[in-house]
């Protein structure tokens, strides 16, 4: 048996809930694997398509997008700005070869620790299951896809 | 005609046969009809548990990828006798919780050319079914001979209430439904705290003593609150309350004479039937002085009578309890 | 602190806390699902719920503490578990939702591979019963009732004569056992079960 | 688009804590810090160390010393999380001359070393933050503090005990408080209580003349009967409306003299105050008392409003001060910070069936035997049973009812050991009954607290180590019929033990308020799993929350004693004072702007903004950004098709450059790749 496929995930988190839901899984001293690495917004509302693009093309193999629950924003409704943009979102990627289920919308707030390792770790085998990306080196992307990003992405309807 | 799948389980094939004549009895008045799981085997009881784990579920596993087999109109899986539907639900839960033991489970029956899914079935308790399929409406139109005046001791047994894997009796210690469906039939239902304490189980072939002991507390429990007649829904709890009733006495030099009956017969006696037919006089303790009380009249709404509460009346008001509905 | 009283936690801590190896990692492999036995906190709940209690020699908190402690033959040499009625009060009751009921019967189990617990009476009622099963499909009454007694108290056998006379009369007692049609699936099927426990019953 | 060129000039300095073995009990953090110097030297990384405690003062002289002598112009420390120490670390490049917010922090303890088992993959994700935090500081500009003025005035929520302390050390202070109670009277659940634990002073004594104060304190705006309707703004500038429900009493007019209730002919049982263990009229104050001496009409029982007869009350009131037309006032204040001081509600006894609470009549809970003892209470502080006469000749007392059980609450309620052990002192000293404690365990910490259990051992008490298994009147054997009987196991002695007693007390758990997830909701902090509060910190910060301006105080935050929640409401105090004495509260200068040249005028943005912040030119076709309305949540930067907005301190070349810095050493990084590449 090969060893196993280590995916590389990039969370974005925002500053209120997720962000503080992931410092709680640390006090707590809760375990979930490494493969995930986090960037603080200060809301998921600040979530622009490109940056999931610009990572996916960078090699990683799966975006965890987060924020508070819906109804609990900090900033009232942005998390449902941010819905929007990951539904769109989810319509897009397969037009760039690439499997919708590589980006996942998590809500975690302030108190669930618990939760967001839970699901960091359900999110990475999922991740895992599908295998690396490699978009970069991918047809699709060569074909100007991987440069086309940022004018279709940013065509959001907000 | 609502459609069940039917485990009768050992018990009520013989020694709680009574059990059995009186479901088959009322199950038309009640519109309900079952299929029988075909060449059903034991479930195992408490005994094969404490002998060996996976053939214990294997053996629980036959009847459950049996009965999906006859799976036709209706999953639902219904069993009359408390223990049985326990092991047959707990199996089936943990064969959903515990992956190894699900797939050890399966490798099992595949040795008999079956398998199961866990989940498959939907597991219920015979009281279950009537009280929430069936419902109270229903029964109270079928009524014609009213249980006015029979007092009535409901008693749950353990394995109805606890543990109750898949939560269909929210109260393990004071559940309703037995009561609720009592009332139905017109009878003056008792507040019988030791509803659902233990009747001994096995106890009576290993340790009379103990076994003994926690009869004489149900039993006194009964007469405490002046009950004519025990209520039962599980063959276990019958056999012992009843069969040893006459042993406890010898043991404890007390005289009780308290007949246990099934809910199953008394419903059928509040729809008319007679009694061979529910299988009433199969007995040790004779339910005749007790079912002599039995009028006629049409049983009326069970709100409680206010009492007005009287100018001088010192007395402290006592926390209200959430109505009947709110508790199954 | 008070945002990691959530006690959904627990699950993300569980078996890493157990040491390996230790007799309490032992009963928990031994009990299906999760049992949650390394949670108790020696509240007494299961003691005080207990309607047999008082003839065991153990409460059954007694028991957990000394499973933690490793006391191995001395809780399987232990009446408790074979008290045991199974009523769950325990298991519902417990505060900290520990399996007791289900660990009661690893204990039987253990306690009869080990066989360090000398009133064989309870595990002989079980064999038996499951010797019936075997042979027949269903269980069998009358079989169990004469065999126990003649293993263990042939007097009560002569005492219950009338009993089983009376059962019989009113119909509720089989003198031969009803066989199921297909006895040889289902043995084949426990065969196959015991070989995955490594067991012969 | 990729992040702007990697920029030649920028010397940035990392610091690589070990936390004492926090960090580098799992981080190997001299590998981090020599890799990052060596691999991240060409992105400017001059200098780059690991030490022990980044935060000490030597580790903050560390930082200065190396900006004023190697002349770094960016930071990055990679250490706990930002939340704890950003504000440290922005310090240390402060006073060293270099703009605060060119230092960045990576956060390898919460997100690394204590959420990972492996050390290796735990360096190499550690690395890959590092390289982020490089990235991103490099793009980080100087920004200047922003500021936002306080106002003075200050809401309180919640009229109990924390809520008053807080209240009276502000106004005493000479600012304004708008104190909002949801009951008719101030007090909360002490002016309920008959004595108080350890040194039984009765409580009334000691909370009515504060009660007082409140309501003679001229600084003080009361507002009793009345609720929190909504909350907008944001710190320094909160503005609240009140709902101020109909008294049907014209407060200018009624003197409080009581004839009202003398004469109301409906009673009817008082759930709130008494427990439902006593009687209230359907106009009524709930205690002789209350603050304000105002009394209400209960429109649910008020004969007048139920069917349009009696107004009994209107005819004998001596100052004509019923309004049966009366309706709801709405008030709208502004204040600066906020106060919640909500506090707790009690356990329903009736979840636990076995305990009999409702059904066995001599079962009682903790407040209704608070109530019982109280010399006010609906028995004149008599113990007796429920037959309102007889005396119990045997008492049982069971603690962590609800409490310390997960099918309940998981938490420990913290006061019940006491409040016991008092109800034990009590009936001793009122009546001449044997007296059982049934507990799990005794947790009696703090000052004289063991002290009290001394003395209650000493007045012979039985104590009984063991949890309730259930209280039943089914008696088993002789002695016990017409008893209540207790069964547990004395783990002590190994045995189960029915002791038969007159009456029993459950000791029933704290629990949050059924409406506390609403308002946080309303007040923008967030509940715990279990209905709490959460406060900022829960050692170093226990009064603020995660929002700014808003204060929590007593048991709103978790179960809590009168000593604790009266020092907590001062503490509030002291952190509002605070804010109020500095005029101003420093923000975090996360902002949007808009270039205007690059603006299309396509108004995407416009509708994005929930705090009205932008607003469009219809002239000029451009939008632009109101800088005191923005939060800086960034949607509206998102949202840009034309990049022409600016989210000062989260850009898009900051994200983008973290983005590329995290992953810019994945395949070297331990982070093996073995299945083969999917087919896109």
């Amino acid at each position: 048996m090969t060893e196993q496929f280590e995916p590389i995930i990039i969370g974005f988190t925002c500053n209120w809930c997720s962000y503080r839901a992931a410092d709680l899984a640390g006090t707590a001293r809760l375990k979930y694997p490494p493969n995930i690495r986090l960037i603080r917004m200060m809301c998921s509302g600040r979530m622009d398509p490109t940056f999931i693009l610009k990572a996916l093309s960078e090699g990683a193999d799966g975006i965890l997008l987060t924020g508070c629950h819906p109804g609990e924003c900090h900033y009232l409704e942005q998390n449902y700005k941010a819905l929007r943009r990951y539904l769109m979102l989810r319509r897009t990627l397969p037009q760039f070869g690439i499997e919708a289920k590589r980006v996942k919308l998590v809500w975690a707030s302030a108190a669930e620790g618990v939760r967001l390792a839970r699901e960091i770790t359900t999110f990475v085998e999922e991740i895992r299951a599908l295998g690396p990306l490699n978009w970069k080196d991918s047809r699709a992307y060569n074909n100007g896809y991987g440069v086309a990003e940022v004018e279709v992405s940013t065509e959001v309807p907000a | 005609m609502e459609k069940y799948l039917l485990y009768p389980g050992c018990a009520m094939e013989r020694s709680a046969s009574a059990y059995l004549d009186s479901t088959m009895a009322i199950r038309d008045d009640i519109a309900i009809e079952f299929e029988e799981v075909k060449d059903w085997n034991c479930c195992g009881a408490t005994e094969y548990i404490s002998v060996a784990q996976t053939p214990a579920h294997a053996l629980i596993g036959r009847n459950l990828a049996l009965a999906s087999q006859q799976i036709n109109g209706t999953n639902t899986l219904v069993a009359g006798c408390s223990a049985c539907y326990l092991n047959l639900s707990k199996t089936d839960n943990y064969m959903l919780e515990d992956d190894k033991l699900s797939e050890q489970v399966n490798v099992a029956l595949s040795a008999g050319g079956l398998n199961y899914q866990p989940g498959t079935l939907k597991i219920r308790h015979l009281l279950d079914i009537i009280l929430n399929d069936v419902g109270l409406a229903a029964i109270r139109e079928k009524v014609i001979r009213p249980l006015k005046q029979l007092r009535i001791a409901p008693y749950y047994g353990c394995m109805i209430t606890r543990p109750d894997p898949n939560k269909h009796f929210r109260n393990a210690e004071y559940p309703q439904s037995l009561d609720k469906v009592m009332r139905a039939l017109g009878a003056e239902v008792i507040d019988y705290p030791m509803k659902t304490h233990c009747c001994g189980g096995h106890m009576t072939q290993i340790s009379e003593s103990t076994a003994y002991e926690m009869i004489r507390g149900l039993l006194y429990g009964a007469t405490q609150y002046k009950a004519d007649v025990m209520v039962t829904l599980c063959p276990m709890c019958q056999l012992n309350l009843d069969a040893y009733q006459e042993n406890v006495n010898k043991h404890f030099k007390t005289n009780f004479n308290i007949p246990i009956l099934y809910f199953t017969q008394l419903m059928g006696l509040a729809f008319g039937h007679d009694a061979e037919e529910l299988g009433i006089g199969k007995e040790f303790v004779s339910p005749g002085k007790a079912l002599a009380k039995i009028g006629i009249e049409i049983p009326e709404d069970q709100a409680s009578p206010k009492t007005k509460r009287k100018k001088d009346d010192p007395s402290l008001p006592m926390p209200a309890m959430p109505k009947d509905e709110e508790v199954i | 602190m008070t945002t990691v009283i959530d006690h959904t936690a627990e699950a993300v801590l569980d078996p890493a806390e157990i040491p390996k190896k230790s007799y309490l990692a032992e009963v928990v492999a031994a009990t299906p699902g999760v049992s949650r036995l390394e949670m108790c906190i020696q509240c007494g709940t299961c003691g005080g719920s207990c309607p047999s209690a008082k003839d065991m020699d153990h409460s059954p908190r007694q028991i957990f503490a000394m499973i933690h402690a490793g006391m191995k033959d001395d809780v399987l040499a232990s009446n408790t578990p074979w008290y045991c009625v199974s009523c769950y009060f325990c298991t519902s009751r417990c505060p900290q939702e520990i399996h007791i009921t289900d660990v009661m019967y690893t204990l039987k189990r253990m306690a009869i591979k080990a066989n360090l617990y000398d009133d064989h009476t309870a595990a002989d009622l079980s064999k038996t019963f499951v010797n019936q099963v075997e042979n027949n499909g269903r269980s069998f009454e009358l079989g169990l009732a004469t065999r126990h007694y003649l293993r263990h108290q042939p007097m009560r056998l002569v005492g219950s004569a009338t009993f089983g006379l009376e059962m019989l009369s009113k119909g509720r007692l089989d003198l031969t056992p009803h066989k199921i049609d297909g006895l040889d699936q289902l043995k084949a099927i426990l065969k196959k079960a015991k070989e995955l426990d490594k067991v012969e019953v | 688009m990729s992040a702007a060129p990697k920029s030649e000039k920028e010397r940035v300095g990392v610091y690589v804590c070990h936390c004492g073995t926090n960090i580098a009990g799992i981080v190997d953090v001299e590998d981090v810090a020599l890799w990052a110097k060596k691999e991240l030297g060409d992105d400017g990384v001059v200098i780059s160390r690991d030490y022990k405690f980044m935060c000490s003062s030597l580790g903050q002289e560390l930082i200065e010393h190396d900006i004023e002598i190697e002349g770094l112009t960016r930071v990055v420390v990679a250490a706990c999380s930002p939340h704890l120490h950003e504000a440290t670390f922005r310090g240390a490049c402060d006073r060293a001359g270099l703009n605060p917010y060119l230092c960045e922090m990576v956060s390898i303890r919460e997100q690394v070393s204590w959420v990972t088992t492996d050390k290796v993959k735990a360096t190499a994700k550690a690395k890959a933050m590092v390289a982020s935090g490089v990235e991103r500081v490099i793009h980080n500009e100087p920004l200047d503090r922003m500021y936002v003025p306080v106002h003075p005035d200050t809401l309180v929520v919640g009229g109990g005990i924390a809520g008053i302390q807080a209240t009276l050390e502000i106004s005493n202070s000479g600012n304004k408080v708008y104190l909002v109670e949801r009951e008719p009277s101030i007090g909360g659940h002490m002016a309920q209580f008959d004595k108080t634990f350890p040194t039984l002073d009765c409580a009334a004594c000691i909370l009515t003349p504060r009660m007082v104060d409140v309501g003679n304190q001229p600084n003080v705006e009361l507002y009793t009967w009345s609720e929190v309707e909504r909350v907008d703004g944001y710190v320094g500038n909160f503005t609240v409306t009140i709902r101020k429900k109909a008294r049907y009493i014209v407060e200018a007019d009624c003197t409080g003299c009581g004839i009202c209730w003398e004469k109301c002919p409906k009673k009817v049982i008082d759930d709130v105050f008494e427990a439902g263990l006593g009687y209230r009229k359907a106009v009524y104050t709930p205690f002789a008392q209350a603050v304000p001496k105002y009394p209400v009409i209960d429109t649910e029982t008020c004969i007048y409003f139920q069917n349009g007869k009696c107004r009994a009350c209107e005819k004998f009131c001596p100052t004509d001060a019923i309004d049966f037309n009366q309706e709801d006032e709405f008030i709208t204040v502004t204040v600066g910070n906020i106060i919640l001081a909500t506090g707790y509600d009690t356990f329903d006894a009736r979840r636990i069936p076995q305990y009999g609470y409702g059904r066995l009549a001599n079962v009682f809970t903790s407040i209704e035997f608070e109530r019982m003892c109280n010399a006010a209470g609906p028995t004149d502080g008599e113990i007796v049973m429920r037959d309102g006469v007889t005396k119990p000749k045997s008492v049982g007392i069971v603690h962590c009812v609800g409490s310390r059980d997960n099918r309940y609450n998981s938490y420990c309620s913290v006061i019940c050991c006491m409040s016991s052990l008092k109800f034990a002192h009590v009936v001793k000293e009122r009546t001449d009954a044997e007296v059982y404690e049934f507990y799990i365990d005794m947790r009696t910490a703090y000052k004289d607290y063991d002290e009290f259990y001394q003395r209650v051992l000493e007045e012979g008490t039985h104590f009984i180590r063991g949890k309730v298994a259930e209280i039943t009147d089914a008696a088993r054997q002789p002695g016990e019929e017409g008893k209540l009987i207790i069964q547990a196991e004395d783990t002590l002695i190994s045995r189960q033990r029915r002791i038969p007693v007159d009456m029993v007390i459950l000791s029933t758990a704290l629990e949050p308020r059924p409406d506390s997830k609403e308002v946080g909701h309303k007040f923008g902090i967030s509940c715990s799993a279990n209905g709490w509060f959460i406060e900022k910190h829960p050692k170093l910060d226990p009064v603020a929350t995660m929002t700014e301006g808003i204060f929590i105080a007593g048991a709103v935050q978790g179960p809590k004693d009168i000593p604790t929640s009266v020092a907590q409401g001062a503490a509030a105090a002291a952190r509002v004072l605070c804010h109020i004495g500095q005029e101003q509260i420093e923000l975090e200068p996360v902002r949007a702007s808009v270039n205007a040249d690059k603006c299309s005028g396509c108004r995407i943005c416009n509708d994005l903004c929930p705090f009205n912040a932008i607003l469009f030119h219809e002239d000029l076709m451009v939008t632009e950004i109101n800088q005191a309305l923005c939060q800086g949540c960034g949607t509206c930067v998102a949202a840009c098709p034309a990049g022409a907005i600016t989210g000062s301190g989260f850009t898009n070349n900051q994200i983008m450059a973290q983005i590329e810095g995290m992953l810019m050493f994945s395949e070297s990084n331990g982070m093996t790749r073995v299945a083969e590449p999917v087919a896109a």
